[in-house]
Formats: C-alpha cells, sequence, structure tokens
C-alpha cells in the first residue's frame, strides 16, 4: 500500500483482553462492514476472540481489560516486552474502569462475599498503567469503533494521534440534542473528553464520564450547576466516580 | 488381526480461542482410557455481585451491561426488570415492545458473530473468519450484512451495539421515530434473503454425531416465543416462578473453576438456545419451523452441536417477529414510553432469555433506593457442568473410535464452542 | 413538502419545568410545525455552516491524488426564523460572502436556502434591540408577522411570491397596515433585557484585564456550548481523514469554539490563551469589538441563546453589566 | 405546498471556469482547491529541516502562480492535513518555490517522510508581504532567528535582483547550535556576489565553530545603523524579535518601519477559521507580515 509515494508497512497487530468484559474487542469485530479494509491495512496474528491464530510476533498490541491477578501481571508485561506500540483500549484498560468499584470493599471481603471460603486468586484491581509503560490510551466503554478505526489508520500512516482535548458538549451541540441537564439530569458531558459522538445524550442519557476527562475541567463549576438543579453532591460524586476514569484528578 | 497401540493422550489447550473470555481444556489419555478430562474456568473474577452494593438502583442498568460485551442488553433488560418487579411497576406498553426488539436485535447479532465468525471457520477449515474471507468471501459478506442490520437495529432500540443507554428503570430513555422505524422496516426487508441465502451455507455444514440425553431449561412463552419474563421451565417437567429462580440453578462451586456450576433434576442441565427452542418449538414463528424441518431439528434433539442450528432457527424467528413488531409499533401510539417511580425497601428478580440462556438478576434495594444486595445467575454457568459432563462423554466416544490426539483436540474445542460460551459473564 | 426539504421548529423535550425545548430540525409534515415557538435552542446556524462539513474530497493513487469539490446543494426551505436569526445570517454574509476569498460552500447554501421568517414577542432575556436586530429589512424570501387572525406578509423573493399565491393570500388593506403596526409597537415594547453596547468598543479595551473576566472565567466550563448555539460564531477548524483502504481522502471543516483549551495553541506546546477567562474574554472580544473594527456592527445579535444554554450561567447580559459596574466604580 | 425551488448549482454559474486567481482576492473561487503540484528536490539542512523544491504540475497554472517576499502558501497532504509555510524562494523563479520545513509535528512530519516525485498540494499564495518596493533607496537590516531565516531567503533573493535600488545591506543571523544553522551553503555567495554584510552567531558553539558565540543582540555591536534611513525586517522566535526590536526602536528606527512575521495556528489561511485572530487582526489577511507598530498594539501577540 502506498501513500504519496511511501510505500506503507503492514503493521502485525495483537489483541489481548484482561479483566473485562471483552466489550471492547467485539466493537473491533462489529465494524463488519470495513472488515476487511481492515485486515487489509493491518495483519491481526493474535486476537483469541475471534481467531485461532497466534502467532507473537505483533509491533502494537491493543489491551482491553483491568489487571487483577499476579498471572495477568507476568502476560502483561510479556506482551509490553514484544509491543512497540501498547494501546491501552477501553475504561477498564486505562483506568479500571467499573471493577473499580469493588475496591470500595476491602478484598478479603469481596471474595467472601461471592466464593464464600472458596479459595479465589485476585488482587487489587490495576490499570495497565500501574504495570508497564502506556503508549497510547483510547478511552471509552466501550470504545467506539469508528475512533478505533481512526487511530489504526493513524498509526499505519505513522502519526502519533491527537485525541478530542474538547468535551463532549461539543458534539452533543453538533447533533443537535437537547442538553440533558436542562431536562433534569445529571451529566458529566462538560468535564469528559469528547469523540464518542455524544451517543449518550443523543439518547436522552446523561454523559457517565467512561471517556475520562477532556483537556480542561472545572469540577467546582458543574459541581454548582447539578446542586443548583437539585441534585446532592454525593449524586454527582457516585456519578464522577463510576468508571473511575477522574481518578487522580477528582478527590 | 488388528493391533491397537496405546499411546497416551495428552492434551492442554490454554486459553480457548473463537469463544467469549478465558477457559482451558485439559484431556489425558492413559491406557486407552480416560484419565482426566477438564472443561476448566481461568477467567478472573470481577465480583459484580460486591459491585452493585450501595449504589443507587438507576445505575443497575448501567453496571449489570458491563457483565458481558455481548449480551450487555439483556443483562441491562434484566436488571431494569429485577427493579421493576421489586417495586411492583409495570412498564407502558411501547417500552415493553422496544425492549423485546432491543432483545431482539442483541440475539440476532449474537447469533450471527457466532455462528459466521467462530463456529463457521471450524466447517471450512480456516482458523479464523479473518482466512475465510479470502476463501469464502460471499459468506463473510452475508455476516456483514446481517450483522450491519443487526447492529443498526441494536443502535436504535438500545442506543448502541454495546452497553445500551437507552434501557432505565420505568422503561426507556426514547422510543425511536416513527420515521426512523420504517427506515429499519426497509433495511429488514432487504436483510432477509441474505438470511435465507446463509441457510444454504450452513445445511452442509456436516455436525459431528454425538448425543447425551440432558435436561433443558428455558422460559415458557404464555403466547410468545419467550425473551423477557415468564415462568422457569425444565424439560424434565419443573415448573417455577420467577422469583423462585433459586430453586432452579441451585449454584455449587467446583475446585477447578472460577465460575460457579449449576444442577437440577440431574447432574446439569442445558440453557441457551436449543433449549428454549425445545420447550417453546409450538410458539416459533412458522418461518423459524420451515427452517427447523430444512435443517432437520426437532424438539427433543440432544446433541449439543444442534444448539448451531437452533440458533439459526432462532434468527429467522427474531427477524420475522422484528418485522410485525415494528410494523407493530408504527401504528402505535408510542408517546408513553417511561414511567415515574419512587423506591421503597424491596427485593425483585427479572429473567431475560440472553442469547446463550436464562439470564437470572436479583436485587434487594433499601428505601433509599440503594442496592444492598445482587445476585447473578449467567447462563453460561449453567452451562459449565453440562460441557463438563459432554466433553467427558463426547471424548470416550472418540477414543472408543480411535481418534488421534489432534483430531479429539480439535473436536473438543469445537464441542465447547457449540455451546457459545460466554466465560467472562459467567464469572462476571 | 415533497420536493424541497423544509426545516422548522419542532420541539422534542420539555425541560425540568415542562418548558418545550424547541430546535430547528426537518419537518415531514406541515403539522409538525410550531410557530408559537419561542426560542430554539440552538439557532438555525447550521443548516448555512454545518458543525461538519465535508469540502473536498482525494482519491488516492499511488505517488498523486485527485481532488474533488461540489458545491451542489438541494433547496430547502427554513420557516419561522426570527428577525435575529436573519441578521445573523446578515452578518455572516459579511463574512463569508463579503470579504476577502468568500466562502462557496456557505453561499451555495444561501443561494439555495429560502427563507420565511416569523415575528414574535421577545422573551424576558432577549437583548437584539439593543443589538439592532429586532427588526429585518432584508435577507429572507418572506417574513410572516401575526396580525391575529392572518398573517402579514412582507414578501422578498419571487420564489416566495409564487409559494404565497399558493395560499388564499389577500392584498393588505389598509386597516392590515394598522394592525401590523400596532403588533409591531407591541413587540417593540416587550423588550424587557437592554445592553448598553455604545460604549462597548471602548469599554473591551479599557477593561481588557479586567478580573471581570477571572470572575466569570473560573465559572466557565470551556465547553464550547455558547459558540456552538450561537447565529453568528463561526469559528472552525479543519480535519483530514483517510479511509481505511488508503484509497480516499477527505479534508472536513468543523465548526469550533475559542473557548475551548486549544483553540490558540501552536508549536512546542505554547498556548496563547491557556485560561478560560482569557478565552472567554476574546469570545466577546470578538463579538462586541473586534467585528465591530472590521464591519462596523458588532456580531452578536442578542438573542441571549448562549446564556440560555450556558450551564453555568454565563451570558452577556451579565458579564456586559459586571464590566460597566467595574468601569464606573 | 409543490413548487419546486429552482435549484441553483454554482459549480455550473461563470465565475468556475476562471481559473482560480489568489492574488486578486475579490472573486468568488473555488477556495479548497490545490494545485497539484510535485516535489522535485529535496535537500536535507539539518536533521530537523529540509528544504523543498516543489513545482506546480500544471503548466497554465504554474505561470499565473506569482508571490511577493513574505508570503506564504498552505501545503497539503490529502488525508494528512495541511500547513501554512512561508516561501523561500525567489519571486522570480517561476520554475519551482522552495519551502523549508522543520518537523515538528503531524503533517511536517509527513513531508519529511515523502521522497521526489510525490504531489502535494498547494493553495495560495496567502498574506502580505515585506514592502519591498518601500525600502528602495534605504539601508535594509535582516535579522533572523533559527528557522526565521526561511521567510528571509525570498526577501533576500528579491534584494540581490534589484540590487542597485538598495543601499547597505545586513543580515544578522543567529542559531541555538552550530549545526542548527541554515543555508551555510550560501553564504560565501549571498557575501561575495549579493554583496551584503553577513554576520551568524550561535548560542552554544561546538568543537568545530569558530565564528561568533552570544546572542543574535550581541551583534549589533558590529554595525551602525542609520536610524534615519533603515528597514528592519525580523523573523524568530516571539522572545527573540522582542528583544531585537525593542533594541532597534532604542537606536531610533520608526517602529512602523520594522517588520516581523508572526506566526499562529492556522486551518484556513483565508480569514474565516479565526484560528489566528488576534482581536480584529487575522494574522493570514493582515499578516503574517506586520509592522511592529501594528504588533505593539495588538493583544497577546507576542
Ligand atoms: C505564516 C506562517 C508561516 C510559516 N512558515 C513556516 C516555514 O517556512 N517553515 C516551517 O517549518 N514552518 C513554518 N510555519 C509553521 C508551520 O506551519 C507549523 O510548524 C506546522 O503547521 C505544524 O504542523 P504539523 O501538522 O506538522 O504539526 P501538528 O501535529 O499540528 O502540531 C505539532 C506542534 O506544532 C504546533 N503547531 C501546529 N500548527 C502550528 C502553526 N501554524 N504554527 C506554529 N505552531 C504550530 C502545535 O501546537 C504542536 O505543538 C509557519 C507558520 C505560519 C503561520
Ligand atoms: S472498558 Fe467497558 S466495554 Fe471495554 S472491556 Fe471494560 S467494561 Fe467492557
Ligand atoms: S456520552 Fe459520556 S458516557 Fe456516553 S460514551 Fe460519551 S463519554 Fe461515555
Ligand atoms: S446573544 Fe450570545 S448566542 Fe446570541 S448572538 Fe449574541 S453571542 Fe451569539
Amino acid at each position: 500500500m502506498k501513500y504519496l509515494g511511501i510505500t506503507l508497512e503492514r503493521p502485525k497487530i495483537g489483541i489481548f483482553d484482561f479483566t473485562g468484559c471483552e466489550g471492547c474487542q467485539l466493537q473491533i469485530a462489529n465494524n463488519e462492514a470495513s472488515l476487511k479494509d481492515l485486515f487489509g491495512l493491518v495483519e491481526i496474528v493474535n486476537f483469541r476472540e475471534i481467531s485461532s491464530e497466534r502467532r507473537d510476533d505483533y509491533e502494537i498490541a491493543f489491551v482491553e481489560g483491568s489487571i487483577t491477578t499476579d498471572s495477568e501481571t507476568a502476560r502483561l508485561k510479556k506482551i509490553r516486552k514484544q509491543a512497540k506500540i501498547l494501546v491501552a483500549m477501553g475504561a477498564c484498560a486505562c483506568s479500571g474502569g467499573v471493577n473499580n468499584l469493588r475496591s470500595r470493599f476491602s478484598l478479603p471481603e469481596t471474595i467472601k462475599e461471592v466464593y464464600g471460603e472458596h479459595h479465589i486468586d485476585s488482587g487489587p484491581v490495576r490499570k495497565l498503567k500501574d504495570i508497564v509503560p502506556v503508549d497510547i490510551e483510547l478511552p471509552g466503554c466501550p470504545v467506539s469503533k469508528n475512533e478505533f478505526e481512526w487511530l489504526v489508520r493513524n498509526l499505519v500512516l505513522g502519526i502519533t494521534p491527537q485525541f478530542p482535548t474538547y468535551p463532549v458538549c461539543v458534539e452533543c451541540k453538533q447533533r443537535l440534542n437537547s442538553c440533558v441537564v436542562d431536562m433534569g439530569m445529571i451529566c458529566l458531558g462538560p468535564i469528559t473528553r469528547g469523540g464518542c459522538n455524544a451517543v449518550c445524550p443523543r439518547n436522552r442519557f446523561g454523559c457517565w464520564g467512561c471517556r475520562g476527562p477532556s483537556d480542561e475541567v472545572n469540577f467546582e463549576s458543574l459541581m454548582e450547576i447539578h446542586i443548583k438543579r437539585g441534585f446532592s453532591e454525593e449524586q454527582v460524586v457516585e456519578r464522577i466516580n463510576f468508571f473511575n476514569t477522574f481518578s487522580g484528578i477528582f478527590k | 488381526m488388528k493391533i491397537k497401540i496405546d499411546r497416551p493422550i495428552n492434551i492442554e489447550i490454554k486459553h480457548m480461542t473463537r469463544v467469549e473470555g478465558h477457559g482451558d481444556i485439559k484431556i489425558r489419555v492413559e491406557n486407552g482410557k480416560l484419565a482426566e478430562c477438564v472443561w476448566k474456568i481461568v477467567e478472573t473474577p470481577r465480583f459484580f455481585e460486591v459491585m452493585f452494593k450501595g449504589l443507587p438502583i438507576e445505575m443497575a442498568p448501567i453496571l449489570a451491561s458491563r457483565i458481558c460485551g455481548i449480551c450487555s442488553i439483556s443483562h441491562a433488560l434484566a436488571s431494569a426488570r429485577a427493579i421493576e418487579n421489586a417495586m411492583q411497576i409495570e412498564i407502558p406498553e411501547a417500552a415493553q415492545k422496544a425492549r423485546v426488539l432491543a432483545k431482539h436485535a442483541e440475539t440476532l447479532q449474537s447469533h450471527t458473530l457466532h455462528l459466521f465468525f467462530l463456529i463457521a471457520p471450524d466447517f471450512l477449515n480456516a482458523l479464523s473468519v479473518i482466512h475465510v474471507i479470502k476463501s469464502n468471501q460471499r459468506l463473510v459478506e452475508l455476516a456483514a450484512m446481517i450483522k450491519g442490520f443487526a447492529n443498526n437495529a441494536s443502535d436504535l432500540f438500545a442506543g448502541r451495539t454495546t452497553h445500551p443507554v437507552v434501557i432505565k428503570i420505568g422503561g426507556l430513555t426514547q422510543v425511536p421515530r416513527k420515521k426512523q422505524l420504517r427506515e429499519l422496516a426497509k433495511d429488514l426487508n432487504v436483510t432477509i434473503p441474505y438470511l435465507w441465502e446463509a441457510l444454504d451455507v450452513f445445511k452442509k455444514f456436516e455436525l459431528p454425531d454425538f448425543t447425551r440425553e440432558t435436561e433443558f431449561v428455558s422460559l415458557k412463552g404464555g403466547d410468545c416465543y419467550p425473551f423477557i419474563g415468564g415462568d422457569l421451565v425444565s424439560s424434565d417437567g419443573v415448573r417455577k416462578k420467577e422469583d423462585e429462580y433459586l430453586a432452579m440453578t441451585n449454584e455449587y462451586l467446583v475446585d477447578f473453576s472460577t465460575s460457579k456450576f449449576t444442577r437440577l433434576s440431574r447432574e446439569s442441565f442445558a440453557v441457551g438456545a436449543l433449549a428454549r427452542f425445545s420447550n417453546n418449538y409450538d410458539l416459533l414463528h412458522p418461518k423459524a419451523k420451515e427452517v427447523a424441518g430444512m435443517l432437520n431439528i426437532k424438539p427433543g434433539d440432544f446433541n449439543p452441536f444442534f444448539h448451531n442450528l437452533a440458533q439459526l432457527v432462532e434468527c429467522f424467528h427474531v427477524i420475522y417477529e422484528s418485522k410485525d413488531m415494528i410494523a407493530e409499533l408504527i401504528d402505535s401510539d408510542t408517546s408513553e414510553f417511561s414511567i415515574p417511580y419512587k423506591p421503597e425497601q424491596c427485593e425483585g428478580v427479572g429473567v431475560v432469555e440472553a442469547p446463550r440462556g436464562i439470564l437470572y438478576h436479583y436485587y434487594r434495594l433499601n428505601k433509599d433506593g440503594k442496592i444492598e444486595e445482587a445476585d447473578c445467575v449467567i447462563p453460561t454457568s449453567q452451562n459449565h457442568a453440562n460441557i463438563y459432563y459432554d466433553l467427558q462423554s463426547f471424548v470416550e466416544k472418540l477414543i472408543a473410535q480411535g481418534k488421534g490426539e489432534e483430531e479429539i483436540g480439535h473436536l473438543a474445542q469445537m464441542l465447547v464452542r457449540a455451546y457459545d460460551p460466554c466465560i467472562s459473564c459467567s464469572v462476571h | 413538502m415533497e420536493e424541497n426539504e423544509v426545516i422548522g421548529p419542532k420541539s422534542r423535550d420539555r425541560d425540568i419545568e415542562g418548558n418545550k425545548i424547541y430546535r430547528f430540525l426537518k419537518l415531514n409534515s406541515f403539522d409538525e410545525l410550531e410557530m408559537d415557538y419561542t426560542r430554539s435552542y440552538l439557532s438555525p446556524k447550521n443548516y448555512f455552516l454545518p458543525f461538519k462539513e465535508d469540502l473536498v474530497t482525494y482519491s488516492l493513487q499511488d505517488k498523486g491524488w485527485e481532488q474533488e469539490i461540489n458545491y451542489t446543494i438541494h433547496p430547502r426551505v427554513i420557516v419561522g426564523m426570527r428577525a435575529c436569526d436573519i441578521n445573523a445570517l446578515l452578518k455572516l454574509d459579511q463574512v463569508m460572502l463579503k470579504s476577502a476569498y468568500p466562502n462557496p460552500y456557505y453561499f451555495a447554501r444561501r443561494k439555495n436556502t429560502l427563507i420565511i421568517g416569523l415575528d414574535h414577542e421577545p422573551l424576558e432575556d432577549c437583548f437584539c434591540k439593543s443589538m439592532n436586530s429586532d427588526t429585518a429589512f432584508h435577507g429572507f424570501g418572506m417574513f410572516l408577522t401575526d396580525i391575529g387572525d392572518k398573517y402579514f406578509a412582507a414578501i422578498n423573493s419571487d420564489t416566495a411570491f409564487i409559494i404565497l399565491n399558493r395560499f388564499d393570500a389577500e392584498e393588505i388593506t389598509d386597516e392590515d397596515r394598522l394592525l401590523f403596526k400596532a403588533e409591531k409597537k407591541k413587540i417593540e415594547l416587550k423588550f424587557k433585557t437592554q445592553v448598553n453596547i455604545t460604549i462597548l468598543p471602548e469599554l473591551m479595551d479599557l477593561e481588557f484585564e479586567s478580573e471581570v473576566w477571572k470572575k466569570w472565567g473560573d465559572k466557565c466550563l470551556s465547553c464550547g456550548t455558547c459558540a456552538m448555539v450561537c447565529p453568528t460564531c463561526y469559528c472552525y477548524g479543519m480535519e483530514e481523514d483517510i479511509d481505511l483502504s488508503i484509497t480516499k481522502a477527505v479534508k472536513r471543516r468543523f465548526l469550533y469554539s475559542c473557548n475551548l483549551l486549544d483553540f490558540a495553541a501552536v508549536a512546542g506546546g505554547h498556548n496563547f490563551r491557556p485560561d478560560a477567562g482569557v478565552r472567554l474574554k476574546y469570545r466577546y472580544y470578538h463579538q462586541f469589538r473586534g467585528f465591530m473594527e472590521a464591519f462596523d456592527q458588532s456580531l452578536c445579535v442578542g438573542c441571549n441563546r448562549c446564556g440560555n444554554a450556558c450551564l453555568a450561567g454565563i451570558n452577556p447580559k451579565a458579564v456586559i453589566d459586571d464590566l460597566i459596574e467595574t468601569e464606573t466604580k | 405546498m409543490s413548487t419546486k425551488i429552482i435549484q441553483h448549482d454554482i459549480n455550473l454559474e461563470p465565475f468556475m471556469s476562471k481559473s482560480p486567481d489568489f492574488n486578486r482576492k475579490s472573486i468568488l473561487m473555488q477556495t479548497e482547491r490545490s494545485f497539484k503540484s510535485e516535489i522535485i528536490n529535496i535537500i536535507t539542512l539539518t536533521a530537523l529541516e529540509k528544504l523543498f523544491h516543489i513545482r506546480i504540475s500544471d503548466h497554465f497554472e504554474r505561470e499565473n502562480f506569482s508571490f511577493l517576499p513574505g508570503q506564504f502558501v498552505m501545503l497539503h497532504l490529502p488525508g494528512c492535513g495541511e500547513v501554512p509555510i512561508s516561501i523561500s524562494s525567489s519571486v522570480s523563479n517561476k520554475e519551482y518555490i522552495e519551502l523549508c520545513i522543520r518537523k515538528v509535528g503531524k503533517v511536517t512530519g509527513m513531508i519529511h517522510r515523502l521522497e521526489p516525485g510525490a504531489i502535494v498540494g498547494i493553495r495560495g499564495p496567502f498574506g502580505t508581504h515585506f514592502p519591498v518596493q518601500k525600502m528602495t533607496g534605504c539601508d535594509v537590516l535582516l535579522i533572523a532567528g533559527g528557522l526565521g531565516i526561511a521567510p528571509l531567503r525570498s526577501p533576500i533573493y528579491w534584494i540581490n535582483e534589484h540590487r542597485s535600488k538598495y543601499r547597505d545591506i545586513s543580515i544578522m543571523y543567529g542559531a541555538r547550535d552550530p549545526d542548527q544553522v541554515l543555508f551555510d551553503y550560501q553564504f560565501e555567495e549571498w557575501k561575495k556576489i549579493y554583496g551584503l554584510k553577513l554576520l551568524t552567531i550561535v548560542q552554544n558553539a561546538g568543537k568545530n565553530w569558530k565564528g561568533r558565540v552570544g546572542l543574535i543582540t550581541d551583534l549589533f555591536k558590529e554595525i551602525t545603523i542609520d536610524p534615519e534611513n533603515t528597514f528592519a525586517i525580523v523573523c524568530g522566535p516571539p522572545v527573540m524579535f522582542k528583544f531585537v526590536c525593542a533594541h532597534l526602536s532604542d537606536v531610533g528606527i520608526p517602529r512602523h518601519r520594522m517588520f516581523v512575521s508572526l506566526e499562529r495556528r492556522m486551518h484556513c489561511g483565508m480569514g474565516k477559521c479565526c484560528r489566528c485572530n488576534v482581536g480584529s487582526t487575522f494574522t493570514c489577511l493582515d499578516g503574517p507580515i506586520f509592522d511592529y507598530w501594528t504588533v505593539m498594539n495588538l493583544k497577546e501577540a507576542i
């Protein structure tokens, strides 16, 4: 394949999953119409969910899910060693995602609740970045299929992709939505990174912040707005903590 | 004179491919006898039951959908239904219809993914659909078009294909507009012939011959093929109400698996397309029955590989039924799609038929509308025991037929795949 | 209806208080049209300057490419635009058609759109009168004023005239003219919100370093909503995309907002406007001062859509009053 | 309503048949059409900068293309992006234009990977130019820092081509490191043939550097300025021209006779996107070349 005379390499890609729902991987397979072009552009050498081919010569690794056990840690480290570019795919991989909700309880308590005295190998929920360096974070729960393909195109062209720095609100207006805050819902759109095409507000459903913070975040103002409209601080905080994507910048 | 050489067989498949989640198969044959044969779930648990604790109820369907990326709509529906049942509220009719349509879209989506992407390569001697594109392009095109339609329908009825956004307690955040429905109906009519074309391909696949009689558990429909709510039945004659689900599942732990196992009247039971088909054959759409006839599958067939045929039959069922339901929705008043509710101290169960079988969600709420306790019983975990026993008996049969190590490994994987296990979901 | 796309105010949602939220959307039949609408949440500007617009498509081959540029626009009718919205278009015309490098995409849309305007009684917070935008004299095909049981129609184009003749239109009588005048007067008297704009350009300069900007900037979410809903904000950005087969590329324009963080970022990560307050200031500066310098009028038409849509409650009236107050202090 | 509105297809209207003329700004034209242009030669200057010779492919368009020193073009790689780049060649070179490009990001990074023969797009020229005609009969001081030398080449060529009309010409050029000095292969030519005074200085001298070491303002010691009859052109990073211009006004050169080239992020080059807007001023239309008086009165210009 050529672009303006430059021969483009067909990068080898591995797609891996850890603790998560595999919804993000599914997004890749979900674009049936373009799947053929995708397979033409990159060589998928490892994608357990849909392929029995397993090779370890991948250059770009897309990794889904959070890390909860030692064996997972070891496997992730191995992937990191092989991959030139490691992409954390989805909220679980980028921030721990909803898995973090269980961190509100202690681990032994948690295990006992579900498995009784049965032995289960599990540790605290960690995002990829806690263990290995991550090159690119593809946000969202699940990731958007368009954004995934956009990322792949950029990687093939050798361009470092620039994710939107603006919040969801911008795209929400572009889709001519009515604002869900005006309609009486909590929405994290004003502080959440755009790029999802505002699917949630589009469906009259406030944003939950699965894509994490936009480049400029004004928590105080967001809180004030919601409190003025009759929500409690607790409700907003619960929302902000749901995907754990704001951890680190929101206390 | 035949010489029998008993070579020891040692099969260990780590992280089996083309299934959702992580499972291992281990088979050991010594002196021509099956010494060990396990279906081992190694998925790391996420402890969803714990995650639910303390959350406000409106977060339940959102969180529930994250249990599984493939059947997220079912989880959200079961979750919302459980809480609605608990608070004893009845959602408006338009919302009920739209929910069933969302369910149908997911069923079609999930079944096509499984049939075309995960199963077909086995019969076409390919490692994956990526290779099928080269050898059998038309099949992949068909898959793309059918699944494309299913994705559009999911987008329309659930907000997006994975992790729905419109399903909320008390109904939906919105129902599609008439114009959108009309467009979808057009799309649907275009898609139906593709399904028939695909049928011709699948008809030719030769399924392994293997039968192990088992118990089929599913919902029982009143006047239509069941997807959301209803009585729980088993082919061994058990019949229970939605909230008696614990008596139906009887979960227990085994030490080689992070997923729980279940049993009812015998050592194991099966759920899923074949169970639904068997228990509700009469309620299928006539076109779907026609397809069943063409595929030569009848209620009471126990070959687990028929699971895939039943899925195909269901694809026809959901697409034809969707066609009728969309027409109905276009002609009915859809302005009411959500009702208000007040949280109270209560508990409830919601049952739906996920693509892979019957799915239960249970919640106990406190008076502030926070979840105190949650329980989810996933179809695949109900199937694990059945897969486990099937595998043993299947492998024994294969050994008796004198099959070699490689072939046994391959067929064993095919058997597991036939159940379309959704492992991360079963561990949750 | 069948031949032309018709856009008009429709309401699908209600706010917490139960008020309808109007938007300019495609109409499937005239029954859907809500002529008594108050103010649309978003301005109809996107029918002239779409939020996203493919400008050029390219087909790539080996070392080179071919470009295809197309300005074809299907004719469209927009019903129910307010005087301020029409004035907003006239201001956009200044930028898009009357200055260096006219914008052909805009031109094509403008040429192929028939505008049917509609008078209304101002809302509490409209200040278009202060901005001299409460009446429109041109820039539309037809303009309707409700005079009791009929509409008084001002006609500005031949197409509009032909359309009008399809309805049972009557010649205007003297009585109608009186009614019309009375109605206009009534509307004029209804304006409650006033903004003192004569001193604004000067004020903007004097208060360039004012604390007022910081105060409002602290509330600002930098979400770009104000610019997105505004009928006159036209700043944009470019993006380019390539398809998965690396054979097709497209150059796309998307409307942007000067309130967004990276609007003025340049080489080496330097950002000329890193603070929300400074960016906010630049939006006002452009609206009330910059545009004035270039075209002798301010860009704002006083519809207060930005104030209405801003969740943080930032609106021109409050900000300007604040400026005036600090200035006179 | 059943009146079909007549569609105006502006693709067909007469103005389209004229060839786009970017220097006549009044007519409506295909503002988004780029001239297809071929990269005919690439000269690697440093690790970060390359000089591209770009030739507009169409014979007619190439003839029509004309610019003045200081103007820029929008260089376009379809599917990748479009960037403003100052023209770095002589206005009388009708065969090709030269663009000196530093690799900083997405588009510039891609350009650096291209090879001769690749087709890129050119739109323009855009922007204001250095008032070289006004400068006749005077001394001209050209001061460049770093990449700032690129836009200065065009006025240097111009002056050389009209050498007799100007008095003393001095070029002051400062770079951070010796290996970042651009166009040093032309210095001798400039000095000897063009008869210019050329002073270079670097901030951090390496082993092989034998020239001056220090900041660009140090060079002022070596020249005498006749403030009444001097024009200055200053190009470089904002900090640099702030200091330089301050010095020059101390010497007594009026601010409206100093010219600087401003840099802003540009998306259109046509005064529409407002990205480069400073108050009511558009860097792309009213600039990039401004006299220093205007710059000082621009809020937030530097
Ligand atoms: C009038 C004018 C003339 C110019 N002349 C030249 C020239 O002769 N040679 C040359 O190498 N460069 C020149 N530039 C700068 C050049 O346009 C930018 O380096 C280029 O746009 C960066 O694009 P990119 O896609 O490679 O970078 P991006 O990937 O977009 O960004 C990389 C970095 O560059 C910054 N950046 C992006 N656009 C600009 C911009 N327009 N100006 C400054 N920084 C920017 C970003 O903030 C970021 O830090 C000129 C700029 C202007 C406005
Ligand atoms: S980020 Fe969301 S969709 Fe992706 S794996 Fe995690 S839970 Fe699933
Ligand atoms: S709107 Fe919010 S919650 Fe929904 S996908 Fe976008 S970022 Fe995620
Ligand atoms: S009031 Fe606000 S939205 Fe309306 S024209 Fe003025 S700046 Fe734009």
